[in-house]
């Protein structure tokens, strides 16, 4: 039954290339969205443990995973929107 | 599964660990502040792969719940809260000496430490048959639900007044007690709030009801439920802490049921805490379903209480435009 | 090792170049909104293969129907904070990348 | 080198990290990401301490221990943070001073 880490393995290596993009990202934003990579890539490694582990209650870690998984999203994006509030953009805000 | 050396297993536990070295070493070092943050949440991610590996799920499950819904929401506001006037993160006031001294004490308690962690004497598995041969008595199925609201109910009720404690603290420290949003949420949001509020209610409620057999239990489901009320203060556009009475009063309950149930099997059965055998599991459903709503609204209210400290922006400051502009860490 | 088994697991398989793709994707693109496709796309592709390899391998209804519910979750999750970002970047002026 | 022992060695790492960071920044919210972080490593310490059972079942009591641990810590950070937001908002800068005469 072990012979399902090796997928694991892979898709957990293919997460910390996301790494680099935190450490490297310009902007904030491209931060965030390595975060969330990390997000949905531990879901897809625990729903592969569920099955190479045989523990089935993993599958409900994942699906608190993919629950929360846009919380952060949303602070992040509705917490930094004030400084985008001083630059005085034009726009309407609320559309 | 025993821990087999098997090549798999060992190369997966062994990138993992590195994983979270390196993240926790990045995340130490980075002076720039929304780069600490992120990693850390990555971190908190990782960990909780640490904890599934190591066949602790109760603890994977609360780390998921809380790692990604809860600690990257507070350091998100506090930061931005800090960052109002580009407040940049300075380096270390210590001077080079002492900063020598301090790097070898810890190296040399780390290597203290490591030596006597390779050094343990064999586990000795008393208290783990301690527990599996009272585990008939004790109303539910999940050791792990067991020990902390039978066997050692006394502990988590002190647990739930800590973290009635941390609310008081937040609520003591926060001036301004009205959370003004900066602007209306948009019409995405507020889909995702229709699709994913019901949804979280529900798991919330079936990591409840599964701790009785399964891991899951009070704290993940409170976890999971403060969660989904950040998901709605962040998409508020007013909350006012203190005209609003559910809150403090749901923070309350969970210590309140667990104390008067703690008094009554005093009074029945002569000594604190003992469940009558038979009533044990609805016992412990009770306390549990009142403990979720409380640990939810504690941990609510310190998201809410954290970020209604933000007084209005200042119009006109030129702080830079903090999403999209090329981060000028200082080295 | 049944059918079901090997089929489940070649789904597995076929979702690594996936998760790869939209890592690299991440890494290699130039601006924000080529980015934001490698992540959302490629990554719940993958995703959903490994929920459909997992559904083949666990043969329990129960758990596939909990399977299906997490895909769509993060689905939901996924497209809107790209919608997010890509709202927020746009609103920013931050121009697409343009071949030089 | 089984694999509990791998994790409980991370751990111990990562308490030497934390403590490190913690006393060689000043920066307030540095210094409660670092306590966090050794946190995690104490906790992982423990987990793995518990997984060394000869059976297959890890041993239930330090798992509670450190699910409570996790919920604790996490209403910890927040008061920290609250008290950081404070101590910015009266006196302007978010790390302690001593020289600084209030």
């Amino acid at each position: 039954m072990n012979y399902y880490l090796w997928p694991a393995l892979f898709i957990l290596i293919s997460v910390v290339v996301g790494l680099v993009r935190i450490l490297r990202g310009p902007t904030a934003a491209d931060r965030m969205m390595a975060a969330q990579l990390f997000g949905t890539g531990g879901v897809a490694i625990l729903l592969i443990l569920a099955q190479a582990m045989q523990m089935p209650s993993l599958v409900d870690v994942a699906l608190i995973y993919a629950l929360l998984a846009a919380i952060t999203m949303v602070v992040f994006v509705r917490c930094q929107w004030r400084s985008h509030e001083n630059t005085g953009e034009m726009e309407d805000e609320s559309h | 599964m025993e821990n087999s050396l098997n090549l798999a297993a060992v190369t997966f536990d062994g990138v993992l660990a590195l994983v979270l070295l390196v993240l926790a070493w990045q995340l130490l070092r980075s002076p720039n502040l929304f780069k600490a943050i992120v990693l850390f949440i990555s971190f908190g991610l990782m960990l909780s792969l640490a904890w599934v590996r190591l066949k602790a799920v109760d603890i994977a499950l609360a780390e998921a719940a809380i790692g990604a819904g809860l600690t990257g929401a507070l350091f998100l506001t506090a930061l931005d809260r800090l960052q109002r006037n580009n407040q940049k993160a300075g380096d270390s006031l210590i001077s080079q000496p002492g900063k020598v001294i301090a790097g070898i004490s810890v190296l040399a308690l780390t290597c203290i430490l490591g030596w006597t962690v390779w050094t343990l004497p064999p586990f000795s598995n008393q208290m783990l048959a301690l527990v599996s041969s009272n585990m008939p008595i004790s109303g539910v199925e999940n050791p792990v639900t067991a020990v902390l609201l039978n066997f050692r109910g006394y502990d988590t009720l002190l647990e739930i007044g800590v973290l009635l404690l941390a609310a008081v603290g937040v609520l003591a420290v926060t001036p301004s007690a009205v959370m003004v949003a900066d602007s209306a949420p948009s019409p995405i949001l507020i889909l995702l709030l229709r699709l994913l509020l019901p949804f979280i209610i529900l798991v919330s409620g079936y990591i409840l009801w599964i701790g009785k057999y399964a891991p899951g239990g009070a704290f993940q489901a409170g976890a999971v439920l403060a969660a989904g009320g950040i998901l709605l203060a962040t998409a508020a556009v007013r909350f006012n802490l203190s005209a609003s009475k559910a809150l403090p009063l749901a923070t309350g309950i969970g210590l309140l049921i667990f104390l008067l149930v703690a008094l009554a099997t005093m009074m029945l059965r002569g000594n604190y805490l003992q469940y009558p055998v038979a009533q044990a599991g609805t016992l412990i459903l009770v306390i549990e379903a009142a403990a979720t709503l409380s640990i939810a609204a504690v941990l609510v209210l310190l998201f809410v209480g954290l970020k209604s400290d933000a007084d209005c922006p200042v119009p006109g400051e030129d702080s830079k435009n903090f999403i999209f502009e090329e981060e000028n860490t200082i080295k | 090792m049944s059918l079901t088994d090997l089929f489940g697991s070649f789904l597995l398989l076929l979702a690594i170049p996936f998760f790869w793709g939209g890592s690299l994707g991440l890494l290699r693109f130039p601006d924000i909104y080529t980015r934001l496709h490698a992540l959302t796309k490629a990554d719940n592709l993958g995703l959903g293969l490994v929920v459909a390899g997992s559904i083949l391998i666990s043969k329990e209804w129960t758990v596939g129907v909990k399977l299906i519910l997490i895909w769509l979750a993060v689905l939901t999750a996924s497209t809107i904070s790209c919608y997010l970002i890509a709202n927020a970047a746009r609103k920013r002026k931050i121009n697409p990348w343009k071949i030089p | 080198m089984t694999i509990p022992l791998l994790y409980a060695l991370v751990g111990v790492v990562l308490l030497g990290m934390g403590l490190y960071s913690l006393v060689m920044y000043s920066h307030l919210v540095r210094k409660i990401l670092a306590l966090n972080v050794s946190g995690a490593g104490v906790f992982l310490f423990l987990v793995a301490a518990a997984d060394r059972t000869s059976g297959p079942l890890p041993d239930p009591v330090p798992h509670a221990m450190v699910l409570t641990g996790i919920v604790v810590a996490v209403s910890a950070t927040a008061l920290a943070l609250a008290l950081t937001c404070r101590i910015h908002q009266v006196s302007g800068t978010t790390q302690l001073t001593d020289n600084e005469p209030d």
